[in-house]
């Protein structure tokens, strides 16, 4: 169906108009990065454009190096993530069995541990499981999330229940259900999750830093960490410079994301 | 995850040379810094190879350390901030480096002598320092040209600060005076500047303090002070940030702050206009009794092997050869902890550049040895330091100073109560 | 109407019935099984271990010292700070929780339209999820900058008193509250994008045929239908928001005068920088318990309106 | 050999309020069992009763001789077109159709040798590669129909297949799926409301009201013999006429105070048994007095031309018959119309009872003929 | 008055693959518009169209004299009942039947008034609490249609609205969709796949195949005169026999090689015109020889009993042949028949063009009656 023109033009002003505000804060650090030190903490216009601050914070860091370990992390996680959710909200949603309502909750009491609180336990552990400086220590803990699990839990609750019907009929198992119906009708909200699942560990540094004692398995996070310091003053430009190009991976990603979000996959499933 | 695998159990590299593992806090332009003299320590000799591995912040290094204090992921030595100190010493985990003192016959005479004040507990060293910085106020010459103030003549009490404060005012009224930054260890260094303790027992250095040790007059004195700006509305604001402050001042909104002397060098280098360096103010009715170290020191962890522990032992002394803290001087802003360092010629020719570097020294070498500039230690001070910034912030908010201070006595001998209480003894 | 069942039909449907709920069971165990063996290593195990410490006081190992019984919770309910701390996240809570949806709800509402190049306007919009908490508050304290900030020069430029964000108790909470926003839009937006994406569009057709306007379409289709999606946004918002941390941290470090002293960043000071594990823990414990009452309230009053296919 | 079996069966989704009543049946290995009542009488949630869909509140359930009331949809081989066809939205109709066999692992050779033989038999070789939005409300429908052939399970349930085929694919599909299960011997219970299908299809009806069973029996004998009239009026189309009746005098019975009949000595016995009798007759029965001589004259209210026959509305006693004679009459409503109906043609029912007292007799009449 | 107006409408979902071609279309105010045609020939894809659903790829579309190609639907004032219902799953009856004067801001008063009378009508006042999926399909679809009714819209678009009811139901709901649209004077445009609705509602019947008009026109014109070949077999049910026709001799003709007419002069300078001919004749023009004298004498080879008459399945010359005889008829498979066909039954097709030659003659027969 048509969108009527009027309604296009405000669509449009109103899209622009919020994507200035939300992209404001944004747009300010590219900006900085391009700002000599002296320029940002004045408070002045800009007076010169460089590319200096990129060239430092490249050289301060191994940089790359930092990037493909943070994508080997929060792919393994993501993928983790994945599987564990979409497994744990199955259950939630189509098995019956007694318990699942008191395990539900109990998933959803997890969400309400706060990260702070369980981290010296968490480092304890996986230093006795000599995971420190590890791609397992630094991804197995977050694989179960019931973050994830509810997110799954409320999206599958929307699968027409004829669709079960009618696999159970064919002679489906749970299993296989699982995988040919359940997993691609929810594909929007899986990729949504994987989304997420992958920035936030992208964005994770208490952890990592805790889990890693070295450079080799270390994350970008704790390279824009070791941008600032701490008892003199910053040089806010390459700090903006190194947050700009970590920022890049993530928005490339969400954009393919979005376009992968197409309408309604349910929609005409049913008479 | 197989590359990943080693650097903290293996003790040597693949050509037999002994690994030092040394975990630091050292980011931005002090890493860079750091890198440097680390790669230079392992090009001298081909006996040890030191892997500096940042880990956060202070608090975070700390923290991480105490978690594997103990086991094969402990690093052979650590960079610990001033007041982490008693924690190291209460953990049970380090070697104090008095033992290799001892063991070498090594003269630490030849170092700063208040540094070595403040790091020598109970006659012995536990750590050895190696960044430090001490408080020092800064200020716009152009402004106080302007505001027809001497500009090469800094005030250096309380009252003088906040008349120059007016002054400026009245003669710009974008600027504010005298900006102070919530901050705890700029509380610390203005009572030790008074002479007074901020804790009893001799700031904790002649047994386990058990409440506070400055009077109430000393105490209410910096409140009173920031008061009186206020109330003149000369006083900036800027909370408990530094960077803010920094770019306040930089951007010509404040015309005097105390900072620490580490933020010198940037300062003078992106200042558009003539920065001076002057001594920590104090009120006019007492003396100046001088100021406290603060920075981090280097410490040794237990139960590594002895060639592990006297290798980087080797890598401690080095840093305290006067090349490299000449080097780490000019590179940081930080003291040279040798002061032989200042002959050096590096040291020397950035002084001549910018002579306001000279002042840092001055006012640490001015200071009066004595428990106050000792400067406190206990576990607990990094919660003293919070429970003073809220109490800061009460009275830069226009808060009652009585009440504010009465509170914040109140909440420092409870913490020190129960900080007292949580070791068990 | 038992009658024609037989003593051994009936016996086997008992049979049958028990060996099926016994199958269903161990089916569902084995689904969640890798998710509950996880959450008892890194989550159950670190909560009872919090709980236990709640009890002692602890070294700066976080080695237990002394036993105190609840007196960690007595001296926390008597602190006026802890108080002034629960109420904080509470407002904070308040303050962000329904911006952060209705924004996101209206950026996902005029961004759901199939309209040229609006991949670029929901990436722009979702950008915010892509930027560390590091880096916002980094981006934010700058905004928020007494003199140079952009905010303080805006109101300059129409005339109004610059205000101190970050610096006055009556501000700060507000502009963490502000930049917690601006983070969470990224993420909600996409759930609730995601959500509207996969609403029927006959239901629209239906109603456009009915002759329903904008506004009643939104209101009496997209928002029902939209439940189940918000219900999960709320809950989760509500969450985080009781433990937010990290823009504290970097803002305004819970001052001024403990106005952002949120609970998560009392109970972080608390253990990492003053080790008091202990009343770290039985801060962690009450902040806990405040979030599962909170939510089972949710659970119980908004499961009901929600409404599932 | 009794295949699927039903004793008692009731189901209630709240509890107190059946919407199946004691069910008994008994379903033979290899009948096309159909399944007829009007809308929300329980037909749909029967079928799903016996896939193992919905939980049989009370009474057992038997295929093969055993109990399956507990046993779990996919053990109990079987196929199931539902009524709102259930397909998968994101699979394409040729995975949909071979979904199951999938699920049973078909080899796959023989899984395309049926995937062939089944579209084109119901016209789907051309969409193989459709998503099901993008087909057509028909075509969707054979979609699951054919997702039901295709398995060849020796139960098959379907749910109004047909309903939204045109009349002439229709007719196609009926013979088909006759065909299909007189071939692989499959036992078939097939919902429909679609008269012709019933009729032609099944090898027995069962009427379904309210949760109840009115009447099980061959196509031909519901509609000659109903048991009551219930199903009397809801088989054939259009509807049987009734009219109350009352005796005149000794040899003579009025129906709808209107139409006068002579009685017979059976007639009369009756009406001593019953108190209030109802008479009921077909459409086609009221005839044209062409060849026979009229024996009433009814005004017409309104003709309708169906092309094939002529539907009349016709006045008895302030009541609307139906009328319906083949091809097409040219008459002009409001006019007095010459009918013939015979006494024998009459069903009768008590009208207390709703049960059946006389059937209409169909002997001795030029229709029924043997040649 | 043209209420709608279609010019050159052209619809295709893929560039070069038209679902509707060029369709040239006018619908008068009042009238009862009804689409058939065989699934997929772009019935509802037409409807959605109409009420602005669907994009119109190409053509202009008209409603009172004004082009609304690009109105939204909500301006178009009309109400729809979708071929899947679309029923809003979250809403009760009552709302999900309420929903579009609420939109309107109707009166409450005025809302409840129309929603008894509407329940009342469709039979679903016992039902107005419950949501959607606790309803059966009948009751779904009883659920749309009333929807559609309550909202008095002048102009109504229902697609296949009654496909899930039973005969009976059926039968009532046409009546009162007849009279409402009567009543209340709206333009209805109405798909279904049901002959009868088909013939006895319509004003006029518009026949769709493969998104081509095929005809136009009265239905009992449709029935007598079909334009083609398609719409010959399309409308009717059974559909029409059909045979190759070949001359014989002057005067004879052969149908399927086997049933042999005399030709009359018309019929004579036809096969001169024509080169390929071919014949059709309805089913129930192969009539019994009981009133006239058989013309031909066929093999059955397969009866069905459908209560009120019987199909017969007939052999001629290798095809099979439908005969379709009021009442029931005890015939057995296998045996030869006598039947009469009459020459004026039968209709001409061209078999190249398809189209009508000549179509069958219904006067001067007996079953066209006046009284
Ligand atoms: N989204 C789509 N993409 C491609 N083809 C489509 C799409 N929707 C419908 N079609 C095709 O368009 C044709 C017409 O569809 P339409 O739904 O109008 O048929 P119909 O006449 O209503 O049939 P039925 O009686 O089966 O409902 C069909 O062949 C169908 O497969
Ligand atoms: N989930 C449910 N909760 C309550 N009642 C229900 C539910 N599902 C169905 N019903 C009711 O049960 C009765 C039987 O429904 P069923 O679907 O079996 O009817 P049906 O005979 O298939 O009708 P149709 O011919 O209309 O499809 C209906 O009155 C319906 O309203
Ligand atoms: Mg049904
Ligand atoms: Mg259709």
């Amino acid at each position: 169906m048509r969108i009527p023109f009027g309604r296009k033009i405000v669509t449009y002003l109103l899209l622009i108009a919020a994507a200035f505000l939300v992209f404001t804060p944004t747009m300010m650090a590219v900006v900085m990065s391009f700002m000599t030190n002296q320029d940002i903490m004045t408070g002045s216009l800009p007076s010169a454009f460089s590319l200096d601050n990129y060239r430092r914070a490249f050289e301060q860091f191994p940089l790359l190096h930092y990037v493909i370990n943070s994508f080997l992390v929060s792919i393994a996680i993501m993928i983790g993530q994945l599987i564990l959710a979409s497994l744990a909200a199955y259950a939630f949603v189509f098995l019956e069995f007694k318990g699942r309502d008191f395990l539900f909750y109990l998933f959803i009491a997890t969400m309400m541990v706060p990260f702070e609180a369980s981290i010296i336990p968490n480092f304890h552990t996986i230093r006795d499981l000599g995971w420190i400086d590890q791609y397992t220590g630094l991804t197995i803990p977050f694989f179960a999330m019931a973050f994830g699990t509810f997110l799954l839990r409320q999206n599958f609750k929307q699968i027409p229940k004829e669709l079960r019907e009618a696999s159970q009929i064919a002679g489906m198992g749970d299993v296989k259900f699982y995988l040919k119906v359940v997993l691609p009708v929810a594909k929007t909200s899986l990729i949504t999750l994987g989304v997420y699942g992958f920035l936030t560990s992208w964005n994770m540094y208490l952890w990592p830093l805790l889990a890693t004692t070295n450079d080799n398995v270390r994350t970008v996070q704790i390279g824009l960490r070791q941008l600032q310091s701490q008892e003199q003053m910053n040089d806010w430009g390459v700090i903006m410079a190194g947050a700009v190009i970590v920022i890049i991976p993530t928005l490339i990603l969400l954009f393919l994301g979005q376009k992968k979000l197409q309408r309604g996959l349910t929609e005409g499933a049913l008479k | 995850s197989n590359d990943a695998e080693g650097s903290s159990e293996a003790t040597e590299t693949e050509d037999g040379k002994q690994i030092v593992t040394f975990w630091h806090a050292m980011g931005g332009a002090s890493q860079e810094a750091l890198d440097k003299i680390v790669a230079s320590y392992n090009e001298s000799q081909d006996e040890v190879e030191v892997r500096a591995e940042f880990q956060g912040t202070y608090d975070e290094a700390l923290t991480k350390f105490h978690s594997v204090a103990g086991t094969d992921s402990a690093p052979t030595m650590i960079q610990v901030f001033e007041i982490g100190t008693m924690s190291m010493v209460n953990s049970g985990h380090i070697e104090p480096i008095q033992k290799f003192i001892d063991e070498d016959g090594y003269d630490m005479g030849h170092l700063e002598e208040n540094i070595v004040n403040y790091y020598k507990i109970d006659d012995q060293f536990y750590s050895m320092p190696f960044n430090s910085s001490t408080p020092v106020m800064f200020y716009n010459k152009d402004a106080f040209e302007e505001a027809g103030l001497d500009p090469e003549n800094p005030p250096q009490t309380f009252e003088e600060v906040e008349a120059a404060s007016k002054a400026i005012v009245e003669s710009n009224p974008e600027m504010k005076g005298f900006a102070l930054q919530a901050y705890g260890w700029l509380f610390e260094q203005l009572l030790a500047n008074q002479g007074a303790l901020l804790l009893n027992e001799d700031n904790g250095r002649s047994g386990v303090a058990t409440e506070i040790g400055f009077t109430e007059e000393q105490g209410k004195s910096i409140f009173e002070w920031v008061e009186r700006m206020n109330t003149d509305g000369t006083f900036a604001n800027y909370g408990t940030n530094g960077d803010n402050m920094l770019a306040g001042f930089l951007a010509e909104d404040v015309s005097m702050f105390l900072q620490s002397s580490a933020n010198s060098r940037d300062l003078i280098d992106n200042a558009p206009f003539e920065v001076g360096v002057a001594f920590l103010p104090h009120p006019e009715n007492v003396e100046r009794e001088g100021v406290v170290i603060g920075g981090a020191s280097l410490w040794m962890s237990e139960g590594k092997e002895e060639a592990e522990q006297k290798a980087a032992w080797d890598f401690m002394k080095y840093l305290q050869s006067p090349e490299i803290q000449a080097q780490w001087h000019t590179d940081t802003g930080y003291f040279a902890i040798n002061p032989a360092a200042y002959e050096e010629e590096l040291a020397v020719e950035m002084h001549e550049e910018n002579p306001q570097l000279k002042v840092t020294v001055e006012q640490l070498q001015a200071t009066n040895p004595s428990y106050a500039t000792q400067g406190a230690v206990m576990d607990m001070i990094p919660e003293e330091r919070k429970i003073i910034e809220t109490a800061l912030e009460s009275v830069f908010n226009g808060g009652d100073v009585d009440t504010t201070y009465q509170t914040a006595i109140e909440q420092l001998n409870a913490a020190i109560e129960t900080a007292n209480k949580a070791r068990g003894e | 109407m038992t009658a024609v069942i037989t003593q051994e039909d009936q016996a086997l449907f008992v049979r049958t019935k028990r060996k099926q709920r016994y199958k269903q069971f161990i089916k569902g165990i084995l689904f969640l099984l890798p998710s509950i063996a996880l959450f008892s290593v890194f989550l159950f195990y670190p909560l009872l271990r919090t709980i236990y410490l709640s009890f002692f006081l602890t070294d700066a190992s976080g080695a237990t010292t002394v036993f105190v019984g609840w007196d960690n919770f007595v001296t926390l309910f008597q602190s006026t700070i802890f108080q002034q701390s629960i109420k904080s996240t509470f407002l904070f809570v308040l303050y962000t929780v329904p911006l952060t949806i209705v924004i996101s709800l209206f950026l996902a509402i005029i961004a759901n339209e199939k309209l040229k190049g609006i991949g670029f306007f929901r990436t722009i919009f979702s950008s915010t999820m892509g930027i560390s908490v590091a880096a916002a508050s980094v981006f934010w304290l700058y905004l928020f900058h007494p003199t140079i900030g952009f905010l303080n020069i805006i109101m300059d430029t129409f005339g109004l008193e610059k205000v101190g964000w970050l610096t006055d108790p009556s501000w700060a909470l507000i502009a963490v509250a502000v930049t917690t926003i601006w983070m969470n839009i990224g993420f909600t937006f996409l759930i609730l994008l995601g959500g509207l994406q996969s609403i029927d569009k006959y239901l629209y057709e239906s109603a456009d045929v009915d002759g329903a306007g904008y506004f009643y379409k939104l209101r009496r289709i997209t928002i029902p239908m939209l439940s189940p999606t918000l219900f999960f946004v709320v809950t989760v918002t509500i969450i985080n928001a009781f433990q937010t941390f990290g823009q504290v941290d970097i803002l305004t470090q819970g001052g001024p005068q403990n106005a952002t002293n949120l609970m998560v960043y009392s109970i972080y000071r608390e253990a990492f920088t003053n080790y008091q594990f202990g009343s770290a823990s039985a801060q962690a414990i009450i902040l806990f318990i405040i979030i599962l009452l909170m939510t089972i309230i949710q659970f119980k009053l908004g499961e009901r309106k929600v409404h599932y296919q | 050999m009794s295949y699927i079996e039903l004793k008692d069966i009731t189901k209630s989704y709240h509890a107190g309020n059946n919407i199946l009543e004691q069910i008994n049946l008994t379903i033979e290995k290899g009948e096309f069992f159909v399944l007829v009542g009007p809308s929300g009488s329980g037909k749909s949630t029967l079928l799903r009763m016996i896939a193992g869909l919905e939980d049989i509140t009370d009474g057992v359930l038997k295929m093969n001789e055993k109990v399956v009331n507990h046993l779990q949809p996919k053990d109990r081989n079987l196929s199931m077109v539902f009524q709102n066809y259930a397909l998968y939205p994101h699979l394409s109709v040729e995975q949909n159709i071979l979904f199951g066999l999938k699920a049973k692992k078909v080899s796959k050779a023989e899984q395309q040798k049926r995937l062939k033989e089944t579209a084109e038999m119901m016209g789907l070789s051309e969409l193989l590669d459709r998503k099901p939005r993008q087909l057509s409300g028909g075509q969707r429908q054979r979609v699951a129909l054919a997702r039901s052939v295709v398995s060849e399970a020796p139960l098959c349930l379907m749910d109004e297949p047909l309903s939204n085929l045109d009349a002439k694919l229709r007719a196609q599909m009926r013979v088909e799926i006759r065909r299909l299960q007189k071939q692989l011997g499959l036992t078939l219970i097939y919902v429909t409301h679609d008269q012709v299908e019933a009729m032609t299809m099944g090898d027995r009806i069962m009427v379904l009201n309210d949760g109840e069973i009115q009447q099980v029996g061959k196509p031909i004998t519901l509609y000659n013999e109903p048991a009551n009239l219930f199903v009397a009026s809801f088989i054939g189309s259009p509807k049987m006429n009734m009219g109350k009746t009352e005796i005149k005098d000794v040899s003579n019975f009025l129906v709808n105070k209107t139409l006068s009949f002579s009685a017979d000595v059976r007639m009369q016995k009756a009406f001593q048994v019953h108190k209030n009798i109802i008479a009921g007759i077909r459409p086609e029965h009221i005839q044209p007095a062409i060849h026979q001589e009229a024996t009433h004259s009814l005004e017409v209210i309104h003709v309708e031309q169906l092309g094939n026959e002529t539907s009349l509305a016709l006045d008895v006693g302030g009541e609307l018959w139906t009328a319906k004679w083949p091809g097409q009459w040219d008459i002009t409503a409001g006019n007095q119309l010459e009918v013939y109906i015979s006494t024998e043609h009459l069903s009768f029912f008590d009208a207390q009872t709703e049960a059946l007292i006389r059937p209409a007799s169909f002997s001795g009449h030029g229709e029924v003929q043997a040649i």
